[in-house]
């Protein structure tokens, strides 16, 4: 481990430990390919584990994450990169690994990140598709079902809670209010009544 | 090439389980009893909920409704309002169940239900105080 | 206004007449009667596992649950089978296969759908690839709730499906010959112009040129 | 060999199949019976899980994530409750862990029952998927009483587990796994040493171990020709440090090899399982106290965890931005690469009447391929 920190430290490249079996590294774009191949033929970490893609829409920028073992497979490295959301293209790793394809296959259909020289950049999971790629961040997918499927619509009975509390809580205080107003009025008519009451009593 | 023997003769072993007893659960006859913490469909003890639609705000999948009941069982309630769940969305994570602030939501363990209609699945939850009452 | 227990919607009158005529029993002969009978004690079920409810088949179909007790066999191919599981959500991607599977059934022909997803969407009610009501695609005959329906579920559906032929009910392929146009339209809403050629069509009176 | 290709003729093996592993398809070009290409196709139950969980809460989405792969929920549930935990630094208590490893197990018993009935029904042995079915309904049986579901669980939470053990819990597990080690006799005899599967399995589908490492091949696939890679000893999580395992190899590579070290890792799943039972501790906290849904937020930070599950390593990339909902989740399943770049290698020149057999012994897994 110690040998790598040095060894990437010539790159003038930082590996931060995340986790107890997890490193990371983070390189600029331009520096991605010879980083994986040094990582592949030198540093021997031959094994890639998993391609992953991060949309983060308000910097502007995907965030991929290639995942590397050693043979030993005692610990993860993570090497980062960040690209531009638009038109984003990658370099094809195919030919190192030939598990890339899929992972890049799909990713091109998540994403829209485009792979220069990849040979099957086909259809993955989805069929015929032609609205933006449905991981991106600025996909609505409740909008993209409301437009395509309608729902059951037996459910329009439903009630806001909140507005219901908001008028049994005014019921209440009218009633209340109502409540102490007949008080109030009974026994202004009671004083009224009174002295005829007694009136009558005396007859 | 020899022959494997044993490959052939072991699997005839098999021939001795004719005589066990046979494991099948001969469903609608015999049931098989399904513990009491199973997440099957809800029950609501009326008299207690609150009508606070926290099981309305948890649920993911949208499934839960509140609307009126017929009579007012709680005083209490504060909007008068209790949960009926769709069952074309509910996915039984008992989710509900667990921020429901005076418990009266539960899950019982009674869970099979069919119908030839596709519209009837919204669901009233039993008026039950407790898990594994009897129906009368 | 409610009771506890399973609602379905207030119908309005129309509907309500609709629904009562196809509960109209169209077993009015002995004959018929009898091969009612014999035919929901035979049933069976293409072998097509199309969501996360084939995980519940293995169990109902082998030793423990035994569904072959009550004449539910599986078989392999479409041609020989009269009833599809629809087993959980369907994506656009099935939805294709599986019209084409059921329209390559044999008459008599039902369908069960297992789980909340082909009700009203389930737990995936917002994704972007599966359908919400599958009765609006095909005719379902029996739906059966639970994530996953449990096999005990599973073959309470049976029971129900057993007791609709057995009485005659009207079922779903008759809906479906009479509503072709319905559910044809909904199909292609979702689907686009990328629906497979019905196995319905008149293949050898087509005249040229005209719309498959 | 130009005449060969001209040749072929091209069909589908799936969706709509009985020899196929889920809802999949393999499309092969066909020279008699043999086969010169496949191509494997997958999207018939794509659900976009990633988008869904980015919609929803932690406490939310933690329900949702056990449906991604439908034969083994619980790998996937120990991986998303430990990447909040990683992310959050949340610290779980010993008997929660303890808990969960016996969870894990289970399930792993519980799926290699499954693979078995799906294996030997490929070849035709119609009675082991009878007898090994109902074998893992009685695994079922308990989880119904412990978590309250019988195929989706909802039970590993980020912070601990759901439920405490029910009563009598420990001792009636103890039953069910003397019950299992005479289970295991029997398909011995009737199964793995019978001589139509060994003449079917054996020299079929054989992987080559030089392609293993580079191309990140796990699981049974992996351990069949001989490399001893597990990621509960490599890098344990939970109590699999504490626990006393061997991981099971065979060196030939062929569908008989995997048969054989999936039956040695049910051997070694009722050893640890039973360390558990008399390890477990009988008190401490299940669930450690956590902010309502709203409140549980996330910190702007990524990690990724494996689990190994009962086909390999199963591995989550989670992210988070700093509010209460995911910034992405991606999974990567054990099936992704078994499934597209060794299948369709696997597949070239061998019988079509092997394919499902293959699939089966590779442990493909359609829903988690593409989620």
């Amino acid at each position: 481990m110690i040998e790598l920190i040095s060894k990437l430290e010539k790159l003038s490249l930082e590996l931060v430990q995340k986790q107890d079996y997890l490193y990371k590294v983070e390189v600029k774009k331009e520096q991605l390919e010879s980083l994986l191949l040094s990582f592949l033929n030198e540093f021997g970490y031959i094994t890639l584990d998993s391609i992953n893609c991060r949309d983060d829409l308000e910097e502007g920028n995907f965030v991929i994450t290639y995942c590397l073992l050693t043979p030993k497979r005692d610990h993860v490295v993570m090497v980062q990169t960040s690209i531009e959301r638009e038109n984003a293209s990658l370099p094809s790793i195919h030919t190192f690994w030939p598990q890339a394809e899929i992972m890049e296959r799909e990713m091109h259909e998540m994403f829209g990140v485009d792979f220069p020289g990849h040979p099957t950049l086909i259809d993955f999971a989805l069929e015929y598709w032609d609205n933006i790629p449905p991981l991106r961040r600025d996909f609505d997918t409740l909008q993209y079902v409301n437009d395509m499927n309608p729902f059951r619509g037996q459910r329009d009975d439903a009630l806001d809670a909140k507005v219901e509390m908001k008028k049994k809580r005014e019921a209440k205080k009218a009633a209340k209010l109502k409540a102490e107003q007949e008080a109030a009025a009974k026994a202004e008519l009671e004083t009224q009544n009174n002295p005829s009451q007694e009136v009558q009593n005396e007859e | 090439m020899a022959i494997d023997v044993k490959g052939v003769l072991s699997p005839l072993s098999a021939i001795g389980t004719l005589f066990e007893h046979p494991k099948t659960i001969t469903y609608p006859a015999v049931k098989k009893d399904i513990p009491l913490g199973y997440r099957g469909f809800h029950i609501n003890n009326l008299e207690t909920c609150i009508g606070c639609a926290s099981c309305e705000e948890v649920c993911m999948n949208d499934a839960i409704d509140m609307v009126h009941p017929d009579i007012e069982y709680n005083i209490k309630n504060t909007s008068g309002c209790v949960p009926r769940i769709d069952y074309g969305r509910c996915c039984w994570c008992s989710l509900c169940t667990d921020v429901c602030p005076p418990d009266s939501l539960k899950l019982d363990n009674i869970c099979t239900h069919a119908d030839s209609n596709p519209d009837n699945f919204l669901y009233m939850p039993k008026n039950h105080k407790s898990i594994g009452e009897e129906v009368s | 206004m409610m009771e506890s227990g399973f609602h379905g919607c207030d119908l309005d009158d129309s509907l309500k007449c609709k629904l009562e005529e196809s509960g109209t029993q169209n077993t009015h002969s002995v004959m018929e009667k009898a091969a009612a009978w014999f035919r929901s004690r035979s049933i069976f079920v293409v072998a097509y596992g199309t969501g996360c409810g084939a995980i519940e088949m293995p169990p109902t179909f082998t030793s423990r649950y035994d569904a072959e007790r009550m004449g539910v066999v599986g078989v392999a191919t479409p041609r020989q089978a009269d009833l599809i599981i629809l087993s959980g959500y369907l994506a656009y991607k099935t939805l294709r296969r599986v019209i084409r599977t059921y329209e390559q059934m044999q008459k008599p022909k039902y369908i069960i759908t297992l789980g909340s997803c082909p009700i009203n969407g389930g737990m995936y009610w917002d994704s972007y690839n599966t359908i919400k009501k599958l009765d609006d695609y095909l005719p379902v005959d029996v739906s059966v709730v639970g994530c996953m329906p449990r096999p005990e579920a599973v073959i309470d559906g049976f029971s129900l499906l057993q007791k609709r032929i057995k009485n005659g009910e009207k079922a779903g392929w008759e809906k479906y010959d009479e509503n072709l146009d319905f559910y044809k339209k909904n199909q292609k809403r979702v689907l686009g112009n990328h629906v497979d050629p019905s196995y319905e069509t008149d293949w050898y009176n087509l005249e040229n040129g005209s719309e498959v | 060999m130009k005449n060969d290709l001209e040749n072929t003729i091209k069909i589908f093996h799936g969706p709509q199949h009985p020899g196929i592993t889920g809802n999949m398809s393999v499309e092969l070009d066909l020279l008699g019976e043999t086969i010169k290409r496949a191509q494997t196709h997958v999207g018939y139950l794509h659900r976009g899980f990633e988008k869904l969980v980015e919609r929803r809460t932690v406490v939310q989405a933690f329900t949702i994530v056990c449906r991604i792969c439908v034969p083994e929920p619980d790998p996937n549930e120990e991986n998303f409750a430990r990447a909040v935990e990683n992310l959050t630094g949340l610290e779980i208590s010993e008997k929660a862990k303890y808990i969960r490893t016996m969870v894990l197990e289970m399930q792993r018993l519980a799926t290699m029952f499954l693979w078995m009935g799906g294996q030997a029904g490929s070849i035709g042995l119609g009675l082991i998927p009878q007898w090994s079915v109902c074998d893992r309904d009685y695994m079922l049986d308990l989880f119904e009483e412990l978590t309250g579901g019988r195929v989706y669980h909802m039970y590993a939470f980020p912070g601990g587990v759901r439920r405490d053990l029910p009563e009598g819990f420990l001792s009636r597990l103890s039953d069910l796994l003397d019950y299992y080690e005479k289970r295991i006799i029997v398909y011995n005899n009737t199964f793995f040493d019978n001589i139509i599967f060994k003449k079917r399995a054996i020299g079929v589908g054989i992987v080559n171990a030089d392609d293993v490492i580079k191309n990140a091949y796990v699981g049974q696939v992996m351990r069949g020709c001989g490399i001893k890679k597990d990621v509960r000893k490599d890098m344990p999580y939970l109590m699999y440090d504490k626990l006393d395992f061997d991981i099971p190899v065979q060196s030939d590579g062929d569908v008989y090899a995997r048969a054989l070290v999936r039956r040695d890792e049910m051997l070694q799943s009722i050893k640890i399982l039973r360390q558990i039972i008399k390890q477990m501790p009988s008190e401490g906290d299940i669930l450690q106290k956590i902010p309502k849904h709203r409140k549980f937020k996330l910190p702007a930070d990524d990690t990724y965890v494996q689990t190994e599950s009962a086909r390999g390593a199963m591995s989550y990339y989670m992210a988070g931005d700093g509010s209460e909902k995911i910034r992405r989740m991606q999974v990567r399943g054990p099936s992704l690469v078994h499934a597209y770049t060794l299948l369709e290698k696997l597949l070239v020149d061998s019988q079509l009447s092997d394919v499902a057999m293959t699939m089966n012994s590779l442990g493909i897994c359609p829903p988690e391929i593409e989620r």
